[in-house]
């Protein structure tokens, strides 16, 4: 029997390889992918309930955040492209000008 | 004579200086010389406005007189509450004076941003009289905490030195303490609440109620850590010989002769009768912080090299006098240590003018490149000596008085302490005629030295009203310690009712045999005053504040208008 | 059983994409394995009677939200490699190590298990696009004007932020 | 009588006068003539008050006046618990022991004034008006002290005196040894006058009053603390330490020899007549505790004793004129407390009058001996100076055999009968009393030798005709010529040898009011000043231990009666009028083989002084160095006092403030430490905590490195540290 | 259940309304107006915000009234925070024009996405359901991040949008993590529902790293410490009246937010949150101050300083009582009038040849720009907190919510960290009168400035003298929090 727990589990595993992909990558692209992967653990986590609880809410939900994981993919490649215009890189271990 | 018209009086005094500032800020900063009379006709007129409460305040009266109260922020029920007790009349007045002599010694020495300069000290002056004649609560922590700006403008742009260091070093430590002593007063304020069920920041709801003893305990410690600081008591004096030596010359007067007072006003206002049981508890450290400050401040102030900074640790020992009167926590103590603290304020003060006389002519401040003084400023000299021996207590002059109260006090609650306590007169002499050797005898070697001016005519202007008050005080206090009646009193009866029951009968006792009796006078002060009713309790000290704010009439018959 | 088979064959390959996903040394193959996860989540979401959320995972994320992402790749990475410089103060290890041991924490609290709030059950039926889409334009309606508002500032922002004059 | 306060007033306003106006606007004339004036009117004063006072019967001798509260009545708890009230009234009374007070200081004071004017003429204007300014606020604050009718209103005489005795000390305060003088007889008075104070605070704790005759009256009934160490003797040990420090006595004598910086009028009436005798006034005042204090007067006697014996060896050995007459001073003065540690308070007042007359009149003498050598207070530089200085040389003379107790001068007769008490109460005081007596002659008539006989050892002065820049800076001794020469030793002008006459006048007569019933006499001093010295209430039935005691201290004819139950020391106070007179007599003999030794020694053999000095070199050394005392306690309190300053402060740089400054915690760990010590220890405790948060301040930016991913790191390790806390605490 | 909208429903939400209309009009006539002669859209703009303003009065009623099926409380809390949400915006306005004049930005677009994170925020604090509050959320983050980066030549600009952008989506993935799990524990996302459903439950493991989670989402918006890394780096880089905007408005509409939350959703965990919120701020407050105390940086430092203040802000919300939330509503209110005339002062530093934004670049302005340079003191002694400045009020009214509710020690470290805040806020005063004068042209006041300076002094000391009409004011919204709203007829 699946039941909400093992939807769960996956969605840490999910969220968890997102996490890592943020706190390792240098590519600031690659970063971007794994905030949406997380974003993905959440709607796995808000499907999974709606289906448990057989309430809708969880699905309006995860609309919502789809939209906004769309809104924040278009924002956030916008500012890496207005930074790479100045810098010339997308790496993020040569974004340092504010510090301390 | 009495302030029959019910005259907002405290009203006028706080706010003349504030006004006066206010002024200050539309003239143009290039015209000095306006700028410094009507600084200097504004600081007069605050004394001159503040001279009426001397003899208006009746000591056989109620203890809070002159009552201003208006709603200020009613829901949380602060008012602005104003009123005075003899104590307070005497340290407004101290203020006034004190404020105008600090404005008139500024006028050759501070040639730099004139107008900020009297901005700030005027608005100091009204800060301080403020905190002397709020009764509430709120009102009082307010005016307590806006003094530190000017003071901090007043060392940080006009000082010397090591200005900025000092003055930071000034405003953070006191405002530690005040912030800290903020939190007690917020305890007792939700107290009082769980106990009336009403919200107020009434300093006379807070002095008739009885916490519980751990809280008492609580808010002794924080009002300690405030008014200690500010005092400066011992371990917590190090801002002090800093902010002293920085600050120009009419801040360290200020800063000696009224700033100190705040700690100790507030030891007598807030946490003696406010907190008995606690302060009781906690007489034996106080006392021992204050001795060990009498004594470690005299024997600091020997080992200085630096005149001004001398003088600072003087004020360590003499402030530590104070305490010591003050925990003595009976009339003769606490009376001594008022009129103590009238009367560091003005020798100490004085000992800073002088500082700044020679300062302003020489820029130094080491005592070694003195000496000899006394030969080409014989009437420096002369003020020098009359106030250096105020300051070391010799009789005649007012600082005797206060420590012979002081110590009478301190002997009767401890045999010890005034013992150790009085060897700090020794001290204080030694580093008092030390100094005095150093600069003002022995032959005049230093060529600079030389053609130094005597006291011009605005200098000997400025210390002949301190003169006046050491001589005053020294040989005739009695009105002065008369008007401390009603503040001792309703401290008694907090901290040690039986000074309260018994003190009809002990004036009674005692009043005779002395001729003199001015009208105005009466010389058995603490019969006079309500005392000794059984249910001492309950009954809170009788300011009784009358809806509308209007002053009680103490003396019906003395409506003379 | 066909459910428990689906779901542990999609959950390994949706990790296994994600792996892919963060451990690729091009981004662009980072860019294709995400598109491949994102539709394996939508099978996902398909086994779980959410065919409509399926449809935009597909529709919204494959096929639009990535081929920004491709487009943006293909353009930033002409230069140079982006990985050339490495700032030793990063603690890019420490973070793996870190994330593992949330990971861990997460679980732990998550596998003790979950039971339904009383009271809730509610009635979904096996198609439920239309209730979906009730909830949005009734209960949500709100929300969603917002959102349509949030897309308006995206949209513009990513205009300007793209375009090269200020 | 009730006009009593104006006597002290007089001078006062006259103080004011000189100093507010003279030092600016008098010529010396006027200075002079306004200090006189203000003395002469006080005098006058005195004198009628005196004659008013002994208008009165014997018994009813006594007025006070208050002229207002001075501090107005305060509540204030007791020793035995119940409240009384704290009051002190700007009173004055007059009764025997003051009115003999005001007589002398009055007098003496008038004296050298008028002394003064002559001794001071060299001086300029304005410091000429000072002078008499200090000397008139002298004459005010002593007249305070011995007319104050309480504990404090003495005090702020007692105070007084001290300012202006470190005034005039230090009236030559270019001179750095003046000033350093001065400086050193104030605090070390204040020394003693923390006992004086603390005891005031017991008196009042223990008596609800400071009133003198009240307190007396109240300690009157009490019983007498022979067997412990009561109340009233910690009181009178106190009030004792006050008076070591104004009287110079042991350990406190070290001020007095120093203070002879001063101008030479100036030790006359301060270091010599009036002021230093105030703490034997005091004693005598309060006479009735003491008596009750058996173990203090224990102590009164034998520091007493000690000091007279100590001082006169010194003197011996020393060779400035002054310095001399200084120790002879602090020797006559521990005679004074040998009388008041007897018991025999009359005798002791008694000395003190006749000592004031002769010792002025010695000190004066010595003045206008450096008045006419310029300035020379060396006695090596003297010699053969008697053509010269008829007046002198025959008033000297005249005061050298009153100190030497050669009857019927007036020190006979005083010295005598405190040496006769002394014989009665302990014969070991006693004898060490005689031998200091013998050396009091000795040291006396060396004096004279030196500076009267012998040939002339000083300046050639045809050679210094022109010499102009003698005088007060360069020699100390207060004395100018005008700015003309020096034209070699001359007697003084008529304004300083009258005074001169006068007071050996005095110095002659003043022992006749104290004639000893012995010789004849009938002590009537003795009688006059007795009420003074007892409580006015009389003493229970049964409680005889003070009758008796009372008895032994104030002769034994007042207190006959009450006597009659104490048995014992009653009756051994009583010697034969036969073993009396032999006493007197050998005293007389101590005086006449120390004046014969020293005409012996320094007269008709000089050579012997040199050999006995060679011989005896240790000896002499630690006596021309008066025993090291000075530098024992320069070593000691003084060191451990500026050291203890020196190290609180750096504590106070270093620690306190250095744990809020950091600059200062820093330093201390580096290796500089012992120059750190000086400079930054001092900057330390307050520093620390400021040095502790900007640390952590660059800390927390060191954690901001710019860059995200550790940005991103620093929140997961938020929520990991959350999540185990919730995980492993709860 | 009422009609599933109704004209009732937008009656009430009149101002959001408004303000929608004024963003859509301001887009219209941005594309309408040419680049150099944009300046009159932000007199728009800030008529827009006016108007909001005024419909927000419009529509406040005593009671709270439920709107739009009770995702949405039109109660006398979300009022007050709108209105502060407002006047920051408008100040933020009226610090824009000469900035961007100087930068060479353009007015249009710049002032549409300022308006439209104030939707957002107003969403944000009248919210009353999970999705509501995190798409108003969104919105304002969204077009914060590009207002960010919007300087685009600038390469700090960039940095702080890219940092702020990453960093803020990975909080958003941990908020809606926990957020998901919430509503997997109770099945809705109405706060109120999700209140009793919590209840219920008690202290489930589950909940309790839901709500680690939310608090860690919202921790980052409000930058609360270890949250906080972005906000130093964001608030230099970011133009300076958007760094205004951002450490006001923003902070404002996340602590409505998270009151929200907390306090209405979930009021039944409040002994664990309270414990987990006590230590954010201690923590905040200590390391923001210390941090603070080392800047040369002006914008920097009052980042720091704005950490700091999240600390104190929630204090008010761990003693969560009506005085607790009083004193922040109280304070917030303070704190836009001292903050952003703060930043005002900055942004008059930035000339044509001068940045501004240092330390230094204040030296002697005293002497070259005197009101600014007294308002300016007023500011930073009312961001320490001394009287008679406003900033005192408000610390006064947080630190006597923790005395009243018991929490001393909380207090006690807040005092003694605003005492050591006030060596960093000297500082600046000590750059200003005491030292020389710095380098660059003369810095002038432009009218938008001016009025931004006038009005936010006055509020500073006319509050601190006379606060009483906003404690009363306070008292009232934190009533409002938690209580059931009736629901909305009007029509």
């Amino acid at each position: 029997m699946i039941t909400a727990t093992h939807y769960l589990l996956l969605s840490v595993g999910l969220f968890s390889l997102g996490v890592i992909g943020v706190l390792t990558r240098r590519n600031i692209i690659i970063i971007l992918m794994s905030i949406e992967l997380m974003l993905n653990a959440v709607n796995i986590n808000l499907v999974a309930f709606s289906h448990e609880l057989q309430n809708v809410v969880g699905q309006a939900f995860a609309v919502f955040v789809i939209v906004i994981a769309a809104a924040e993919a278009a924002v956030g490649l916008g500012i890496i492209l207005a930074f790479y215009r100045n810098k010339e890189t997308v790496n993020i271990d040569e974004m340092n000008l504010l510090r301390w | 004579m009495s302030n029959a018209a019910n005259f907002p009086i405290l009203s006028t005094i706080l706010f003349t200086p504030i006004a006066g500032a206010v002024l200050l800020l539309f003239v143009n900063k290039r015209q000095e010389n306006l700028i410094r009379w009507i600084a200097n006709l504004v600081a007069l007129l605050g004394f001159l406005v503040s001279v009426p409460i001397w003899f208006w305040y009746d000591p056989a009266g109620p203890q809070y007189q002159f009552i201003e109260r208006v709603p200020w922020i009613p829901s949380i029920g602060a008012d602005y509450f104003l009123g005075v007790d003899g104590f307070s009349v005497l340290l407004v007045l101290l203020t006034t004076l004190m404020g105008a002599i600090a404005v008139l010694s500024s006028w050759t020495a501070i040639t730099d941003r004139v107008k900020e300069y009297y901005v700030f000290l005027l608005l100091l002056q009204g800060g301080m009289i403020g905190a002397f004649v709020a009764l509430d609560f709120l009102l009082f922590f307010l005016f307590w905490e806006v003094m530190l700006v000017p003071m901090y403008f007043l060392i940080g742009i006009w000082g010397s030195d090591r200005r900025l260091y000092s003055a930071i070093k000034f405003f953070l430590y006191t405002l530690v303490g005040s912030v800290v002593m903020l939190l007690g007063i917020l305890a007792l304020y939700f107290h009082l609440h769980d106990v009336t069920g009403a919200y107020s920041f009434d300093i006379t709801k807070f002095q008739a109620m009885h916490a519980p003893f751990d809280l008492q305990w609580w808010v002794f410690l924080a009002f300690f850590l405030g008014f200690s600081i500010k005092v400066p008591m011992f371990p917590f004096h190090t801002w002090l010989p800093d902010a002293h030596t920085d600050a120009p010359t009419a801040g360290s007067v200020i800063l000696a002769a009224v700033l100190l007072k705040m700690g100790t006003y507030g030891f007598i206002r807030f946490s003696l009768p406010i907190l008995p049981e606690a302060t009781k508890a906690s007489i034996w450290w106080v006392a021992g912080l204050a001795i060990i400050g009498i004594i470690y401040g005299a024997l600091v102030a020997l080992a200085q090299k630096d005149w001004k900074r001398l003088v600072a640790y003087s004020s360590v020992s003499h402030m530590g006098m104070v305490m010591l009167g003050l925990i003595a926590l009976n009339p003769v103590g606490i009376t001594g240590s008022i009129i103590q603290q009238l009367n560091h304020g003005i020798s100490t003060g004085a000992l800073f003018l002088i500082v700044g006389i020679v300062y302003e002519r020489r820029h130094t401040r080491e005592i070694a490149e003195y000496g000899g003084l006394s030969k080409v400023m014989p009437v420096f000299a002369a003020i020098f000596m009359v106030m250096m021996l105020s300051s070391l207590g010799l009789p005649t002059l007012n600082g005797f008085i206060g420590e012979i109260l002081i110590l009478q006090g301190a002997y009767t609650a401890n045999i010890w302490w005034a013992a150790v306590a009085a060897s700090g007169l020794v001290l204080g002499a030694a580093y008092l005629l030390w100094l005095y050797q150093r600069t003002m005898f022995g032959r005049l070697e230093n060529p600079k030295n030389e053609h130094l001016r005597d006291l011009s005519l605005r200098e000997i202007v400025t210390f002949a009203p301190l003169v006046v008050l050491a001589v005053w005080i020294g040989i005739y206090p009695a009105p002065f310690i008369n008007r401390t009646a009603p503040t001792v009193q309703a401290v008694m009866q907090r901290v040690n009712p039986e000074y309260a029951r018994a003190s009809a009968a002990a004036g009674a006792r005692q009043a005779p045999k002395i001729a003199d009796c001015d009208e105005n006078e009466p010389l058995t002060p603490f019969t006079t005053a309500p005392c000794g009713d059984a249910a001492e309790g309950q009954a809170p000290p009788p300011p009784a504040a009358p809806e509308g704010g209007g002053a009680p009439q103490a003396n019906p018959a003395g409506g003379r208008h | 059983m066909a459910e428990a088979a689906a779901f542990y064959i999609l959950a390994a390959l949706i990790l296994g994409f994600g792996v892919l996903v963060v451990t690729a040394k091009s981004a662009v193959h980072s860019v294709l394995f995400l598109v491949a996860d994102f539709l394996c989540v939508a099978a996902l979401y398909v086994t779980l009677q959410a065919e409509f959320l399926a449809v935009i995972q597909v529709m919204v994320y494959a096929g639009g939200i990535v081929v920004l992402y491709l487009f943006v790749v293909m353009l930033v990475n002409l230069k140079r490699p982006p990985d050339a410089q490495r700032d030793p103060r990063r603690l890019g290890r420490l973070g793996a190590v870190l994330a593992v041991a949330v990971m861990v924490e997460l679980a732990a609290i998550l596998a003790v298990g979950w039971s339904r709030p009383e009271g809730e059950a509610g009635a979904l039926g096996p198609s439920n696009v239309a209730q979906v889409g009730r909830a949005l334009y009734t209960d949500y309606l709100i929300p969603f004007e917002l959102a349509s508002i949030l897309l308006l500032v995206a949209m513009i922002g990513a205009i300007l932020l793209a375009r090269r004059e200020m | 009588m009730d006009l009593i306060w104006l006597i002290p007033l007089l001078p006062g306003l006259g103080a004011l006068v000189n100093g507010l106006v003279g030092v600016r606007a008098f010529g010396k004339r006027t200075a002079g003539l306004v200090a006189n004036a203000a003395m002469a009117a006080a005098l006058a004063l005195a004198l009628y008050a005196f004659w008013q006072l002994l208008s009165l019967p014997a018994d009813a001798r006594e007025h006070t006046v208050r002229l207002a509260a001075w501090i107005p009545p305060i509540p204030l708890a007791l020793g035995n618990g119940a409240i009384g009230g704290f009051t002190v009234p700007w009173g004055f009374r007059l009764d025997p022991l003051s009115g003999l007070m005001i007589l002398v200081v009055t007098l003496v004071g008038f004296l050298i004034h008028v002394y003064s004017t002559g001794y001071m003429h060299g001086e300029t204007r304005g410091a000429y008006a000072r002078f008499f300014a200090y000397l008139n606020l002298f004459a005010f604050f002593m007249l305070v002290l011995v007319l104050g009718d309480n504990f404090l209103v003495m005090f702020v005489g007692w105070e007084g005196v001290g300012l202006c005795s470190y005034l005039l000390i230090g009236y030559y305060y270019e001179k750095q040894s003046a000033s350093d003088a001065g400086k050193k007889a104030f605090i070390v008075n204040r020394i003693g006058d923390w006992g004086f104070i603390v005891g005031i605070f017991m008196v009042y704790g223990t008596f609800g009053t400071l009133d003198f005759r009240a307190v007396a009256d109240a300690a009157g009934p009490m019983g007498v603390e022979a067997a412990g160490f009561g109340t009233l003797s910690i009181i009178t040990l106190l009030l004792f330490i006050g008076a070591t420090g104004k009287s110079a006595q042991i350990p406190l004598y070290v001020w007095l020899p120093d203070a002879m910086e001063g101008p030479t009028p100036v030790s006359a009436l301060i270091h010599a007549a009036t002021m230093v005798t105030a703490g034997v006034y005091m004693v005598g005042r309060n006479a009735v505790l003491f008596s009750h204090a058996p173990m203090t007067m224990e102590v009164v006697a034998v520091v007493g004793v000690a000091t007279a014996f100590m001082a006169a060896t010194i003197g011996l050995a020393q060779h400035d004129i002054k310095r001399v007459l200084a120790y002879s001073t602090v020797s006559q003065l521990g005679f004074m407390f040998i009388a008041m540690g007897v018991g025999a308070f009359a005798a002791g007042a008694f000395h003190l009058m006749t000592h004031a007359f002769f010792k002025a009149l010695l000190f004066l003498c010595s003045g206008s001996v450096i008045h006419a050598m310029a300035g020379e207070q060396d006695m090596r530089r003297m010699g053969g100076l008697k053509p010269h200085l008829p007046i002198t040389y025959a008033t000297m003379l005249v005061g050298t055999l009153a100190i030497a107790g050669i009857p019927p001068l007036s020190g006979f007769f005083s010295k005598d009968e405190i040496l006769y008490r002394a014989f009665l109460d302990h014969k070991v005081i006693w004898g060490v009393a005689v031998a200091t007596a013998l050396m009091t002659a000795f040291y006396m008539y060396r004096l004279m030798s030196l500076t009267f006989f012998g040939a002339y050892r000083g300046p050639a002065w045809e050679a210094h005709g022109g010499r102009a820049d003698h005088g007060h800076a360069a020699s100390g001794g207060g004395h100018g010529h005008g700015g003309g020469g020096w034209r070699g030793p001359h007697e003084s002008p008529r304004s300083m040898t009258v005074p001169l006459q006068l007071l050996a006048v005095g110095a002659v007569l003043a022992g006749f009011v104290g004639v000893p019933a012995a010789l004849g006499g009938g002590n009537a001093i003795e009688h006059f000043l007795e009420p003074s010295f007892v409580a006015r209430t009389a003493a229970p039935p049964g409680a005889t231990a003070p009758a008796t005691h009372e008895a032994r201290g104030l002769g034994e004819a007042a207190h006959a009666a009450e006597s009659k139950g104490g048995e014992g020391t009653g009756h051994a106070a009583h010697l034969s009028r036969s073993a009396e007179l032999g006493l007197m007599a050998l005293s007389v003999l101590a005086g006449i083989v120390g004046i014969a030794a020293a005409y012996r020694i320094f007269v008709r053999a000089p050579e012997i002084a040199e050999t006995l000095a060679r011989r005896w070199s240790g000896a002499h050394r630690v006596l021309s160095n008066k025993y090291y005392v000075d530098e024992l306690y320069g070593a000691t309190v003084v060191a451990g006092t500026m050291g203890a300053a020196r190290g609180l402060w750096a504590f106070d740089r270093s620690v306190v403030d250095g744990a809020v400054n950091g600059s200062g915690w820093l330093t201390v760990s580096s290796a500089w430490v012992s120059h750190a010590l000086d400079k930054y220890i001092v900057d330390g405790l307050v520093n620390l905590v400021g040095a502790v948060l900007e640390a952590g301040s660059f800390v927390v930016r060191r954690v901001q490195t710019g860059l995200v991913q550790n940005y991103a790191l620093v929140m997961l390790f938020g929520v990991f540290a959350f999540v185990s806390v919730y995980l492993f605490v709860r | 259940m009422p009609a599933w909208f109704s004209l009732n429903d937008l009656y009430y939400l009149l101002p959001e309304l408004v303000l929608a209309s004024g963003v859509l009009v301001l887009l219209v006539a941005t594309a309408l107006t040419p680049k150099r002669r944009q300046g009159w859209l932000s007199w728009l703009a800030l008529g827009a915000l006016a108007a909001s303003a005024a419909a927000v009065l419009a529509v406040a009623r005593p009671v709270p009234v439920d709107v739009a099926r009770g995702l949405i409380s039109v109660d006398a809390f979300a009022a007050f925070f709108k209105g502060i949400v407002l006047l920051a915006a408008a100040l933020t306005v009226l610090l824009s024009v000469r900035y961007l004049d100087t930068e060479g930005a353009r007015h249009g677009s710049y002032m549409f996405l300022v308006l439209c994170a104030t939707l957002g925020m107003m969403f944000m604090a009248s919210g009353t359901d999970l999705v509501v509050i995190f798409v108003g959320l969104e919105t304002m983050a969204i077009a914060f991040y590009i207002l960010a980066g919007l300087l685009k030549p600038d390469r700090r600009s960039n940095e702080a949008a890219v940092k702020y952008f990453l960093l803020g989506a990975f909080s958003l993935g941990i908020l809606l993590y926990g957020i998901s799990i919430l509503y997997g524990m109770s099945g809705t996302t109405n706060l109120r529902a999700l209140a009793e459903a919590v209840a219920a439950r008690g202290r489930d493991p589950w909940l309790m790293l839901a709500l680690i989670l939310v608090a860690a989402g919202i921790g980052f918006k409000i930058a609360a410490v270890p949250f906080h890394m972005w906000a130093p780096d964001v608030y230099e880089g970011a133009p300076t009246p958007i760094t205004a905007f951002l450490s006001v408005g923003s902070k404002a509409a996340s602590f409505a937010m998270l009151l929200r939350i907390f306090l209405e959703g979930l009021p039944s965990l409040s002994g664990d949150w309270t414990i987990l919120f006590y230590v954010l701020a201690v923590v905040t407050m200590t390391v923001g101050n210390i941090a603070a105390l080392t800047q040369s940086n002006t914008k920097r430092m009052l980042a720091y300083s704005s950490i700091a203040h999240a600390g104190y802000l929630l204090i008010g919300v761990i003693a969560g009582t009506t005085r607790g939330v009083a004193a922040m509503l109280i304070y917030f209110v303070i704190y836009a009038f001292m903050q952003m005339g703060a930043f005002a002062v900055v942004v008059l530093l930035r000339r044509a040849d001068v940045i501004g934004d240092e330390l230094k670049d204040l030296g002697g302005l005293l002497a070259r720009q005197p009101f600014a340079a007294v308002a300016m003191l007023v500011f930073m002694l009312s961001l320490g907190g001394i009287p008679p400045t406003a900033g005192f009020m408000g610390k006064f009214w947080l630190f006597s919510a923790a005395i009243d509710a018991n929490y001393v020690w909380l207090a006690v470290i807040g005092v003694l960290n605003s005492a050591v805040s006030l060596y960093y806020y000297l500082r600046v005063v000590v750059f200003m009168f005491m030292k020389h004068e710095a380098a660059g042209s003369q810095p002038a006041l432009s009218p938008a400035l001016t009025t931004a300076l006038v009005v936010t002094l006055a509020g500073t000391l006319v509050l601190g003298v006379y606060p009483r009409p906003l404690f009363e004011l306070a008292e009232l919204s934190a009533r409002a929090l938690g209580v059931v709203g009736v629901s909305a007829t009007v029509f």
